[in-house]
């Protein structure tokens, strides 16, 4: 029986644990199997969390956020017959496979989209933790921006330096007003459960947000751009079908194998032209090809379009 | 810094100080009489998931607002119980009911909606919205105070500006009433009260009712006005913020106006390093600017900042003696 | 009304509140659409009725042995220590730092090292509002919960500003040295042959039951303890016996609060190997149950302690197997204190009652 | 048959407190318009009955007539009603709070303040200019002094249309000027037709002012007599249950070298008020110095200070070495090791406590002392044990079981337990304070005996009582204190009531005022 763990926000957070979530459904859906799930309430728990369920005979074990890369280190080597899967983080053990996105890529687009979209030529970016995984979002988010509208203005926010960054919608929405009275008017919001409140705010202030991770544009139909899709469930999912037999290693999702993406349907259909639509899948294809890089912060922690 | 951000500063201020406003006051009555009450954090957040809920099923923010006061009514009733009638410790009553209201509200959260213990978001009449004051827009040109009405003032729901108008409303009542005259009383000395023929216990379990009531509105407005929902833990202890501002405030109702939007500017000023930071040209920690007013708040206890002397029976069971 | 005999009030009223909180906790499950009798199962399989459990019963009972016992000590002051949190926050930060900084060559040497650096940095951090209630009158519970607050941003901006490790997105210090890791139950001889695989309960258990011991033999056997007490019972009459305030204060919530930082020698050094954010996990609260429910005596802190293990490794294990979130230990816990600490009152009534219709019965059928 | 005559009339009144039988088929009649006394030993049971009166306690059985009409009083709120207002020996007002406030609290016109306030502040001139009880109706409570507090208790119990007026004790805590005014006060109110109860110890007053008195005695009434038919020595003799003849058999005193020298010794209470101004004496060995005043002139801080409770200034000098008066070394430890046992005034919140078991309290204060360790680190439980059924022994302590709780001796029995353990620590200079308070005479006389026998060792003996009686007969020499100095030294042989009275009062011998 496969096991998940979802990180501190929880598997409702509307964003990066539910999706790991809905991928974990989709294989009980398809396969009806059945699966173990623990939510981390804070950060001493989380070697517990592992043992537990290694212990307990769940196998693969599956866990959402780079947090958990520390301790999966200690505890893989003390079960060498348990497969063990970690989104957003690389560790290096024989047991373990390790599932990352590159999230640049994505970003890139909703970027695009968002200075298409806006019309003061200011957008926003509201991270979660301030961290280079989510400095990586934000880089490739405003590398987009840019190459749509060099002059454009892009605001950028953290949410805090803590876990806790990943769940404060108080804050986030906060953060999303004090953009506004920026002048930003489309702002992106790659800070989990943080996220609801950035969506929210901008739907109350009238202007517009991307969601992240999943799918969030059902939200507020009409007022969520679009969203920059990671396709943790893909991965969980994945994990989950290999089952036993769990490949370790490292798996690198990005758009060319639909790791990440954005969302189109009919909640934002109205939002964005078949003009915007075209140029984005047009960058989308030449990232794909190779012809067109993204830079990636988390490779020398710097970024062209953006100081954070 | 420029005069937008700092309206927009003064904006935030205002929406994050109106639950401590809430809370503060809460505590007011409650102590003023002489009940201790550390719970006002599980009462705000008992109120904010009943509210969440109540108003996501029935789609009425109304039936939300007035099930945030029932729950934490409920709270309120209990901790009047145990420290009214059983004489019980009123810190220890405080920091039980807080335990059992950061427990209870995952749980049936959870057990109504099955997401991690969050409501599902509220839209529509399930929230408050805000509310332009009359000739907002017009005057917005006007220089310096336009904006400041159309941005600061105005735009609120209406829960802040019952928030601000509990303040003179509490003075009034505590000063100016038979009820306040002895609901001061009776935290100052109860035996006076009793001797005079006014039951305690009565006056003290109608001062921890109004505890409730308040508790109710500062939690629903966190729910239903400041966010559209609940999460676990939302309050993230701005009960405890409220505790600090009263004592800041030394038990008074208009200081406590103050004290509230003092600690809803440092939660404005956490939320904007960068301002801090191109103001006092210093990079400042995060941490620093969250631990402030809990800091402030030590300051005044040392009695730096002024004495605070809380009511003289506070804390006291009231025993009949001769 | 008569009174109650002594051993009904030191055993027979916690057990009742204790009930009285399992029957409300029980209540609870059912109103969520639970069944109360699978989660008292699954507790008691995760939590007892293997080594594993025992080994993270164990664990969680060791951290509450130290703040259960940092609240009693300063309960017998009558102070009333809710800053256990917070001062085991800072025992952490002093664990980490004395592990980091000097080359131990040795666990052992590291384990007394790391446990003076918890006890001072916990004291350091319970000696402010001693101080300041001690000094200047600011009530203790305020100021202790402030402090709570203040610990943690402070922790904050250790673990993101000062000790993070270069390259590392958690808030938390670099994994301490393998010399310094503390020996678990399964690596200790003789007890390994109870516990075989690896547990988090360590040799601080050991320290934790040692310091039950002294703390009642301080309590009951030292001019100290006397002292102490004395005050705790009237300050005005300690004073008339030149007993003073300042100094009990003082000392009392110092070694209060060295306790509660201990703590950190068990989860810090013995378990997570490095120090994390909010490391505590809410044992300084727990503290407050543990002290109340055990009677403030050491003996009844060891058993309520081991009694809190077992709800909170229990609680765990609700998360995992049933419907029943987490939670429900926090709301155990609260239960535990409001029915020990506030309504007390209400339970010895009962009691007495209780007692009084037996008396009676008694009494009347004696008579014929 | 209720008379119509009375204004109370209680009949078979019975209450229990647990096993106390503290008012046991109490019957009492008071005619209106007349000052009655009512007296009793501590614990008679007085308090008792006045709460039930006033509506505090319920009685088990029995019946109240007010006026001549059957009432239950089940709270406080109905004996306002029926006209009778109290004023409490520990007084019930809002500290912070102005005179106006407190009156007015519980008795207001409406839901608002306004109107109450308007009119209390009109009814409360009338009423000062009536009865000679002036208070500033603006003035805060805590800025007053004793004696203008207990006239606004007064004042309340007026504004609310009392026609009957009950006093608890209420010249415990007043100089004798402030006394001679509040009887002036309640004459007057006499004169108006209103009916007075006045609880008291003190027989002079009761001979003074009242016109029938009640006797009290173990929860029973043992008679009302009309003042004017009685004598002191009749009523203490019903308050007692038999002949009282409080004399100490003593010897002169062979008085030695100076033990103690205090030299303008002054202490500051919290507030900075300066409650000690400069007090100067000596005692030499083998002497007892009585200080003689009416409570709260300073006596209380004289002990505080010497028994190194309290913070002074001036000089100290314990047998020729001078004692830090404040900081490092002033504190009660270091009186003890200099030589100096101290019996406090309040034994139950000083001088134990009470939640320890007694030989816990044998060691209160000297709980350092060498002979109870052991091995250097630990408190030698068992030598304290046995020491302390030595002392039960010796000092007549019942039940004499060590290991029972302070709080369930009787206040005679706790008593001993303080002084057995002053008095057996040997000391060069003992501080006794209301050594015999709430004592019945059987352990008065004991206690007594072990002063003089202490003295007769060759010790110094600071004694501090409100009781002349008790002063006259132990001490070899009387000093007087009044607001926070002392008036003159006599000699008890040569003195007078009369005498001590009036420096009590703050005049000299010659009648002009100190
Ligand atoms: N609330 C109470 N609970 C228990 N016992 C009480 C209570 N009130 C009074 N008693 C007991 O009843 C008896 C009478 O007490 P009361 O206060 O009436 O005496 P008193 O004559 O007023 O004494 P004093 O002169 O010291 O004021 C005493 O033995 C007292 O201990
Ligand atoms: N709370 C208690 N628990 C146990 N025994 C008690 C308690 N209170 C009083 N007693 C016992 O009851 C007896 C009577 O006590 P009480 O205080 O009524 O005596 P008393 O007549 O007032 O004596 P005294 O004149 O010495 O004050 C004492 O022997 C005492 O030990
Ligand atoms: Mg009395
Ligand atoms: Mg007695």
């Amino acid at each position: 029986e496969p096991a998940i763990i979802f990180d501190l926000g929880g598997k409702f957070d509307k964003s990066f644990n539910e999706a790991a979530f809905n991928g974990a459904e989709r294989w009980a859906q398809e396969t009806g199997g059945t699966y173990k799930e623990l939510e981390m309430q804070d950060e001493a728990q989380r070697e517990q969390a592992l043992r537990r369920l290694a212990e307990a005979g769940a196998n693969p074990v599956v866990m959402t956020g780079f947090a958990f890369g520390d301790v999966l280190n200690k505890v893989a080597p003390d079960f060498p017959n348990t497969k063990f899967a970690i989104v957003d983080m690389v560790v290096d053990q024989p047991n373990v496979k390790s599932v990352v996105f590159n999230e640049h890529e994505g970003s890139y687009l909703v970027g695009m989209m968002a200075a298409l979209a806006s019309k003061s030529g200011t957008v926003g970016f509201i991270g979660g933790m301030d961290i280079p995984l989510i400095r990586k979002f934000g880089c490739g988010y405003a590398q987009g921006v840019k190459a749509v509208n060099p002059d454009a203005t892009v605001v950028l926010n953290m949410t805090g330096t803590t876990p806790a960054a990943w769940n404060d919608p108080v804050k986030g929405a906060e953060l999303a007003k004090g953009q506004k009275a920026q002048g930003a008017d489309v702002i992106y919001a790659a800070a989990g459960g943080t996220g609801v409140g950035v969506l929210q705010a901008a739907a109350d202030e009238g202007i517009l947000s991307i969601g992240v991770d999943s799918n969030q544009n059902y939200m507020h139909p009409g007022k969520v751009l679009t969203s920059m899709l990671k396709r943790v469930d893909n991965a969980v999912y994945e994990a989950f079908k290999e089952g036993e037999n769990l490949t370790a290693g490292i798996n690198v999702m990005g758009l060319a194998n639909d790791g990440v993406g954005y969302a189109m349907d009919e909640n934002n259909a109205s939002l964005v032209t078949a003009e915007m639509q075209a140029a984005v899948d047009a960058a989308a294809e030449k990232i794909k090809s190779g012809e067109l890089v993204v830079h990636d912060y988390m490779s020398d922690n710097t970024c062209p379009a953006a100081t954070f | 810094m420029d005069y937008a951000t700092l309206l927009q500063i003064l904006d935030s201020s205002l929406r994050l100080a109106t639950p401590l406003l809430f809370a503060c006051l809460a505590g007011l009555y409650s102590e003023r009489a002489g009940i201790f009450d550390i719970g006002l954090e599980g009462k705000m957040l008992m109120a904010a998931m009943a509210s969440a809920s109540v108003a996501f099923l029935t789609g009425s923010v109304w039936a939300g607002l007035f099930a945030g006061m029932l729950a934490s009514l409920m709270l309120a009733g209990i901790h009047g119980i145990a420290s009214i009638t059983f004489r019980g410790n009123q810190l220890i009553s405080g920091v039980a009911l807080n335990f059992v209201a950061s427990g209870i509200t995952v749980l049936v959260a959870q057990r109504l909606f099955g997401q991690g213990g969050r409501t599902p978001p509220l839209e529509g009449d399930a929230r408050f919205t805000p509310i332009i004051l009359p000739l907002a827009e017009e005057l917005r040109g006007v220089p310096v105070l336009g904006p400041l009405y159309a941005e600061v003032i105005s735009g609120h729901p209406l829960l802040v500006y019952v928030a601000l108008l509990a303040v003179p409303v509490t003075w009034w009542v505590l000063y100016r009433t038979r009820f306040g005259l002895r609901l001061r009383a009776v935290g100052e000395n109860p035996a006076a009260v009793d001797t005079a023929g006014i039951s305690v216990k009565g006056l003290r379990f109608a001062a921890v009712a109004i505890t409730g009531i308040l508790c109710g509105l500062a939690g629903a407005y966190m729910a239903t006005a400041l966010q559209a929902g609940f999460g676990r833990e939302m309050t993230a202890g701005r009960g405890y913020i409220a505790l600090a501002a009263l004592i800041f405030a030394k038990w008074r109702p208009v200081a406590a106006l103050w004290a509230c939007l003092l600690f809803g500017f440092f939660q404005a000023l956490a939320l904007r390093p960068d301002v801090v930071e191109a103001v006092v040209q210093v990079k400042v920690p995060v941490p620093f600017l969250d631990a402030l007013p809990y800091v402030l708040t030590v300051l005044v206890l040392a009695g730096f900042v002024g004495k605070a002397i809380p009511p003289r029976a506070g804390g006291e069971p009231y025993v009949k003696e001769r | 009304m008569e009174r109650l005999p002594k051993w009904a009030d030191v055993v027979l009223v916690p057990l009742i509140s204790l009930l009285l909180a399992a029957v409300i906790a029980a209540v609870v499950i059912v109103a969520i659409g639970q069944d109360p009798w699978e989660a008292i199962t699954v507790m008691v399989q995760g939590s007892v009725m293997n080594s594993y459990g025992w080994g993270y019963t164990l664990y969680y009972a060791t951290s509450f042995m130290f703040t259960g016992l940092a609240v009693t000590v300063a309960f017998h002051a009558s102070l009333f220590n809710i800053g256990g949190e917070g001062q085991a926050q800072l025992g952490g930060l002093g664990v980490a730092l004395c592990c980091l900084m000097i080359p131990w060559p040795h666990w052992s040497l590291a384990l007394i090292g790391a446990t003076v650096a918890a006890a001072a940095f916990g004291a350091a951090w319970a000696a402010v509002p001693a101080y300041l209630q001690a000094r200047r009158g600011s009530h203790i519970v305020i100021t202790t919960i402030m402090f709570n607050y203040i610990a943690a941003a402070f922790l904050i901006f250790m673990l993101v500003d000062v000790l993070r490790p270069d390259g590392q997105m958690d808030p938390a210090t670099a994994n301490f040295p393998e010399t310094v890791a503390l020996p678990t139950l399964n690596e200790i001889p003789v007890v390994n042959l109870l516990f075989t695989s690896k547990v988090p309960a360590n040799i601080t258990l050991f320290i934790a039951l040692g310091m039950a011991v002294v703390v009642w033999a301080l309590l009951w056997r030292t001019r100290l303890g006397y002292a102490i007490r004395a005050f705790g019972k009237s300050e005005a009459a300690a004073k008339y016996a030149g007993i003073s305030p300042f100094g009990i204060i003082m000392v009392a919530m110092l070694i209060s609060g060295g306790l509660a930082g201990m703590m950190a020698i068990n989860n810090v050094m013995g378990e997570a190997g490095r120090l994390l954010q909010n490391s505590a996990s809410g044992a300084g609260f727990i503290g407050i149950a543990v002290a109340l429910m055990g009677r403030n005596h050491p003996v009844g802190v060891v058993l309520a302690a081991l009694l809190f293990g077992f709800l909170f490794q229990g609680g765990a294990e609700l998360g995992l197997w049933t419907k029943i979130p987490i939670e429900m230990r926090i709301v155990v816990q609260g239960l535990v204190i409001l029915f020990t600490g506030a309504l007390d009152m209400m339970v010895r009534m009962l009691l007495t009652w209780v007692f009084n219709l037996l008396r009676g019965g008694r009494a009347a059928r004696g008579a014929v | 048959m209720a008379h119509a005559g009375y204004a109370i009339e209680l009949k078979g009144i019975s209450k229990a407190f647990g096993p106390v039988q503290a008012n046991k088929d109490i019957h009492i009649a008071v005619p209106k318009g007349t000052i009655h006394g009512i007296i009793g030993e501590n614990g008679a049971g007085k308090s008792t009955l006045m709460s039930i009166l006033y509506g505090f306690y319920r009685a088990d059985s029995g019946e109240i007539f007010i006026n001549g009409k059957l009432t239950t009083i089940p709270d406080s709120q109905s004996a306002i009603r029926a006209g009778i207002g109290m004023v409490f020996q520990h007084f019930k007002l809002v500290q912070n709070f102005t005179v106006l406030e407190n009156v007015v609290l519980g008795a207001e016109e409406g839901a608002l303040l306004a109107g109450s306030l308007s009119k209390a502040r009109k009814v409360l001139s009338d009423l000062s200019r009536e009865y000679e009880l002036d208070v500033d109706p603006d003035a805060v409570i805590e800025d007053l002094s004793v004696g203008h507090q207990q006239r606004v208790e007064i004042l309340k119990a007026l504004y609310r249309q009392a026609d009957i007026l009950i006093l608890d004790e209420p010249t415990g805590v007043l100089t004798p000027a402030e006394a001679d005014h509040l009887f002036r006060i309640l004459k007057g109110l006499r004169d108006q037709g209103k009916t007075v109860v006045l609880i008291t110890h003190k027989l002079r007053e009761i001979m003074e002012t009242t016109d029938n008195v009640s006797v009290m005695r173990r929860g029973t009434m043992v008679g009302t007599v009309k003042t004017s038919e009685t004598s002191p020595e009749e009523l203490a003799e019903l308050m007692v249950g038999r002949k009282v003849l409080l004399e100490v058999e003593k010897t002169p005193a062979m008085a030695g070298k100076t033990v103690l020298k205090v030299e303008d010794l002054r202490v500051r209470d919290e507030h900075g008020v300066e409650r000690l101004k400069g007090v100067s004496f000596e005692i030499r060995a083998g002497e007892i110095l009585g200080i003689a005043g009416v409570a709260g002139n300073g006596q209380s801080e004289l002990l505080e200070a010497l028994g190194g409770i309290a913070r002074a200034t001036g000089r100290v000098e314990l047998n020729g070495v001078e004692l830090p008066l404040s900081g490092k070394g002033a504190d009660g430890q270091s009186r003890r090791a200099a030589g100096i046992a101290h019996v406090p005034e309040d034994r139950q919140a000083l001088g134990l406590i009470m939640d320890f078991t007694a030989w816990e309290n044998v060691a209160f204060g000297y709980h350092n002392a060498p002979e109870y360790q052991k091995n250097g680190l630990f408190m030698d439980n068992d030598a304290l044990r046995a020491d302390t059924e030595r002392k039960m022994e010796r000092f007549d302590v019942r039940p004499p079981i060590p290991t029972l709780a302070a709080k369930s001796f009787s206040g005679g029995n706790q008593q001993k337990i303080v002084v057995a353990r002053e008095i057996e620590r040997n000391p060069d200079l003992l501080l006794v304070g209301q050594p015999t308070r709430g004592v019945d005479i059987g352990a008065i006389e004991f206690i007594h005996k072990q002063i003089v026998a202490l003295r007769d060792q060759g010790k110094a003996i600071l004694l501090v009582s409100v009781e002349l009686d008790e002063i006259r007969s132990l001490s070899d020499r009387i000093a007087v204190m009044f607001d926070g100095r002392i008036m003159g030294f006599r000699d008890p042989e040569t003195t007078d009531e009369r005498e001590l009275g009036l420096l009590m009062a703050g005049m000299t011998g010659k009648g002009e005022a100190a």
